[in-house]
């Protein structure tokens, strides 16, 4: 690797874009919204730096950073030997001295080597050296079951991540989401884990305003209103839900389905606004039911809004066993019939 | 005062492009049964290939990773090791799982999706496959160490590719092998790529047998595609870590002649050029030369061989397909030896959904 | 390492010893339980096998192995080279050979580097051969806050382990569980990681009864017997806990002390009958609020017994931050005025 | 056909046990005022220790890992690097870190249990103490690394002991430095022990600056009790890291004359008769003895640096007991660079809490 990029820094204060800026708008897939934003902040930011297996010539094995290296080089896209330890501390070390690492874990099931250099030090960096040096750094991390993969490559973990201090943990469901969310999480001046939910990659294009807009973080996003129901899911899950919601909406029951979006920290004063108002509560993931954050959630509601509660809070989750290999992965995996079946029990409840 | 620390790092290759020896050849080649099982496990190992890349092809299997071109190394390892010796593969083994009890259906039903594709070899303790890289090494040095503790008189072999080497798990298992004089035989299936990684962005080594320094033990380099070197280089690591407890990292090079899986295209990343350059030097052709060469072989064998080898598939093949899914509840069956009281009520739950799909899908 | 040991493998079936045998009583603090018990089973057993660093000469830096290899020799007590990922590789590895690895890892903030050896293979070791190889191994990890100790040395993430399907987490509470529960860990099956809460390693001397009798593991243990409210704890809590319990006593409130013990899978049953009679809960845990495992248990007794529930289920934590430095760890520890206080509140409810 | 690799790694002493030179000094030794730098900086720092473990004996500070016997490696790191480059220590470089700009108060303040260690040196990028085993290795590799990126003309050290060496990510660290060519020095402080885990029982290897070699960078290995060695190994992996963007691994053959920590005994593992043959070799004598030889150094001079040196601590301890405790709620204030809201009422709870403690506190 010669040296020869010398970094600009741009303004990174302002959290968003001059106006006046050229806004393109693209027609695109999750995964292409994640190459547009990571493309968009590269051009806008020299400090961002992106590193991973097979993100350089290959443009990641899911394409996510397709033809960055093309245009930024290879001292921006970096293809790392095969060491996720290894990735976290790069971008830590490079954290620690201006730079904006954007870091690749190919699979949520390859980010155990990661986690000791990510809850040891990326979460507590500024802690430790009491605001001297930070880790404004982002892992990617695709994530989640339903894409008939070997073992390994399913799983959702998001728990592990959302129990540490220091962490932010934030997982979009949509293309759009995952455009201003990830320009956020990577101008973010501390640790974010980006969870992209892979089932969902190429599920559906949108209009990408390709504008260098980010969406906030820590915040639910409320993605339909209703009164009889509050229905909490993020990433993938959330097409489902969606899903459901229309469905029962022609039963005239009114859902209000919350993408909770940031899973640390975590907004409860949204979800217990929306739950004070219905009642009603289902949470849905994923991940295995005991541990996982929709426990968190449901305790919190439990405790802070008891009296507002008509029925028991309840979740709608994968089991608790091992993500099962691909033949069986459907009956593993929530779907609408488990959430539709839940919320129906919640409504008739007392 | 200053001193020097010297290593060396030997390379081994007995057969030239065209299959002709080019050193004297060990022993234990004169053993002509021995070579043509190493020839025809080599052919049967890329019949399967072939077939398995096809029913990927038409949805009948999950993501599989070839071993086209790297045949050498999976067939050497399943004859060489014994009976008593145990296994810990990573994925591109099934010659060697093969050789040493499975049958090609249970390598289908692993990677078709189904967890009894580990269940097989049932009297064996050799490791199923490992995805998650590097993290065979340390426990097949859990598994030497087992030997030593039993004093079992068995080795342990273990494999990985290039981009396993990188993976702190290697070195870490490299070293407490050297510590420990554990009977383990480490093989780097160096096929010069991990995915898009050509070695070169892997590391600055001259090879990757050097990294046996760093742990103090052996290390070697053999042509991975000269089925002679690569058996010669496993039967006498296997002596040594049965009878001296010694440790040794053979590296094999050879080349992925193929996609890294049925989900990859390598031609995003790598040129034609250099695969059709390699292609000639695979294994296959120079051994079936070599033999020629001994006169050990001809059309009518091979023709015999190629017949033989699709039927075995073949037999595979529809073992695989006519199995009959497992029951749903196995996902919690198996979790613990017995199921906790806590987990009987999502077992229910999970025959129950089973069944609701499956009506739900005949119904469709 | 030369090869001389030849295992004789005696009957584990047998989950607790036939009477008749010997029976030393010892008055031991926690920690010399722990090595009470790996002696016990060693002896009995010739394939338990300890490893880890500095478990050999030196009896393990809290000398919970003290005296071990000089009695078992050094193939049965074996100091590892520094790497917790090999440890628990090494483990999995003999596991599977029909030996029972009892590894330690130095403190809970080390275990990180293990993690994806214990969370993807010897959690899923059964699972993935269908029962033909196992891994009956231990994992002992010294856990918690309270000695004053470096960075790093003071961590409370049981929850990270709770959450995976396919291990068991199991977290003694006294001298005599620890005893007791180490039997059942390493007779057990399967994966076990057995958390020892170190601020009471030398809290107190019990009397053990040295008779290799184990202790059932999956199961909560009732400490007192109380109407008023339950109280649900493990580890070190569990004295704050008891203290609290007494004090309560004397001013007529009667509480349900139950030492929760093994984390995963949980004994929810006796939970929910405590808190059906009852109808107040208040968990103790040391670990951050936030995902913790009082989440998952105050979920599910919210989900399960919701119109029982006089109060609402209330967790006394840690702050959901990074475990402070010594100097600032009592503001950060749980203690008994924030348990007593949290009682009150729920007491005093509605 | 047989090929070999071939490697070699120097070793390098300048100076004997009695402190006479055995072999041409390097140029840089003419700078008699950097010879009694780095006399000084060891006695400094050996008077520090002395104080931190009397310290802890009192109960004025929490558990302290005592450099005692390696003062050589902290302090030529400290003198041996220029401004722009970026240290990454472990715990047992208080010297560089003094030598870079730290005050002795706030290596008290880290061990002391108060995060405000770890804030001092505010200009620099240095990062802190890293009490995780080699886990700085790889974010040294990514100091490095922003250099490359940023063209920066520095160059990264980074440091461990010999435990730490077998642990994965010293691997990972040291391949990924090899590949990109990193400006790095990794050194070594190889002081024979792991907390109660002797060398041989952490490796077989015959030097731990061979481990370069499974990288394909350069090692070297020296004496780490001969300051002219450790001086000049780092004077030059630093030199060919920020021309040749080349790096490094340096192992510093010391010994731990101390305990590992003031929580541990080494009575229970390691003999006496071992501890006090070490004393001979251990690194001021024979400095002393060297610049005795070069006469530069005489009686006068020595009491007068103990005297500064006692005074220096004595001062760093003053401040450092002098310290006020910092506010409870910087728990929360430092997680993230602002408190978010759901953190508030926590916030708060730890404010209340903290005056709720001071007020029992004091009524005790
Ligand atoms: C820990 C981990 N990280 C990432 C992956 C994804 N992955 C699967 S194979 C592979 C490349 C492996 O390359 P190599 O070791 O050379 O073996 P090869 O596939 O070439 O035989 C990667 C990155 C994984 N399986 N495990
Ligand atoms: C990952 C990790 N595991 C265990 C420990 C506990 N521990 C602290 S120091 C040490 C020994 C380190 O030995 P070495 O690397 O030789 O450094 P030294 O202390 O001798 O300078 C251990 C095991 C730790 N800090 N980090
Ligand atoms: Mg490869
Ligand atoms: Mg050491």
């Amino acid at each position: 690797m010669a040296r020869q990029l010398s970094l600009v820094r741009s303004d990174r204060d302002t959290e968003n874009e001059p106006s006046g800026h050229q806004e393109n708008i693209v027609e695109g897939t999750l995964v292409e919204a994640v190459n547009l934003a990571l493309r968009h902040e590269m051009s806008r930011d020299d400090s961002v730096v992106i590193l991973g297996e097979d993100v350089g010539a290959n443009g990641g094995v899911f394409r996510a950073t397709v033809d960055l290296r093309e245009q930024f080089g290879p001292l921006r896209v970096l293809d790392t030997p095969l060491a996720e330890g290894l990735i976290a501390g790069l971008s830590i070390g490079m954290a620690t001295q201006g730079l904006r690492p954007v870091a690749e874990i190919q699979f949520m099931g390859f980010i155990f080597p990661a986690l000791e250099q990510l809850v040891c030090h990326a979460a507590r960096m500024r802690n430790r050296t009491r605001g001297r040096l930070s880790c404004p750094l982002v892992v990617r991390v695709p994530f989640g079951g339903g894409i008939h993969a070997p073992e390994h490559h399913s799983e959702s973990t998001e728990a592990l991540l959302a129990h540490i201090p220091g962490l932010r943990v934030v997982v979009p469901s949509s293309a759009v989401k995952a455009y201003g969310l990830l320009l956020a999480a990577i101008r973010d001046p501390d640790p974010v884990i980006f969870l992209e939910p892979k089932r969902i990659y190429h599920a559906e294009k949108q209009r990408i305003h390709d504008n260098g807009q980010a969406l906030p973080l820590d915040t639910c996003f409320t993605l339909s209103q209703g009164t009889d129901l509050t229905l909490l899911s993020w990433g993938a899950m959330i097409s489902d839900c969606r899903e459901v919601v229309t469905k029962m909406a022609e039963r005239d029951i009114a859902i209000e389905l919350i993408d909770v979006a940031t899973l640390k920290p975590l907004d409860m004063e949204t979800i217990l606004t929306s739950v004070r108002k219905t009642g009603r509560c289902v949470i849905v993931h994923e991940a295995p039911r005991s541990g996982g954050v929709g426990a968190e959630i449901a305790a919190e509601i439990s405790e802070r809004a008891l009296l507002d509660l008509k029925a028991p809070v309840s979740r709608v989750t994968g089991f608790d066993t091992i993500m099962p290999y691909a033949r069986s992965e459907t009956v593993y995996m929530p779907n609408t019939r488990d959430i539709e079946h839940q919320i129906e029990n919640t409504l008739g409840f007392g | 005062m200053r001193g020097r620390h010297r290593f060396a790092i030997p390379f081994f290759r007995y057969l030239d492009e065209e299959g002709r020896p080019e050193d004297s050849l060990p022993l234990w080649t004169r053993d002509h049964d021995l070579l043509k099982a190493i020839y025809e496990s080599m052919v049967l190992t890329r019949t399967f290939d072939q077939k398995a890349i096809a029913l990927q092809r038409t949805g009948q299997l999950g993501t599989y990773p070839s071993t086209l071109g790297q045949e050498a190394i999976g067939t050497c390892i399943g004859l060489a090791m014994a009976a008593e010796d145990v296994l810990v593969p990573y994925y591109r083994d099934s010659a060697a799982q093969v050789l040493r009890g499975m049958g090609w259906e249970e390598i289908l039903l692993y990677w078709g999706g189904d967890e009894r594709g580990g269940n097989a070899n049932i009297h064996s303790r050799d490791l199923p496959v490992c995805v998650p890289v590097a993290t065979q090494l340390s426990q097949a040095a859990g598994v030497a160490t087992a030997m030593t503790i039993k004093g079992h008189a068995g080795a342990t072999v273990v494999t990985c590719g290039d981009g396993a080497t990188s993976k702190g798990d290697f070195l870490e298992a490299l070293n407490v092998a050297g510590v420990w004089h554990l009977p383990l035989v480490v093989v780097i299936n160096n096929n010069q790529w991990a995915i898009s990684v050509p070695l070169d962005q892997q590391t600055a080594t001259a090879s990757l047998a050097q990294k046996a320094i760093a742990a103090g033990i052996d290390g070697v380099q053999v042509d991975g595609n000269d089925a002679i070197a690569v058996y010669d280089a496993l039967n006498n690591a296997l002596e040594k870590a049965r009878h001296n407890a010694q440790a040794t990292l053979i590296e094999a090079v050879t080349y992925r002649l193929s996609d890294h899986t049925t989900a990859d295209d390598a031609s995003r990343y790598r040129s034609q050029d250099e695969v059709r350059k390699n292609w000639q030097h695979e294994p296959i052709l120079r051994f079936r030369n070599f033999l020629h060469g001994l006169e050990l072989w001809d059309v009518e064998q091979e023709q015999a061989l190629l017949q033989n080898c699709q039927k075995t598939v073949d037999a595979g093949v529809d073992k695989y397909l006519a199995q009959k899914p497992e029951a749903p509840e196995a996902m919690i069956d198996y979790l613990y030896e017995f199921v906790p009281a806590s987990l009987e009520s999502q077992r229910e739950a999970i025959i129950a959904k089973a069944a609701s799909l499956n009506k739900n899908h005949q119904g469709a």
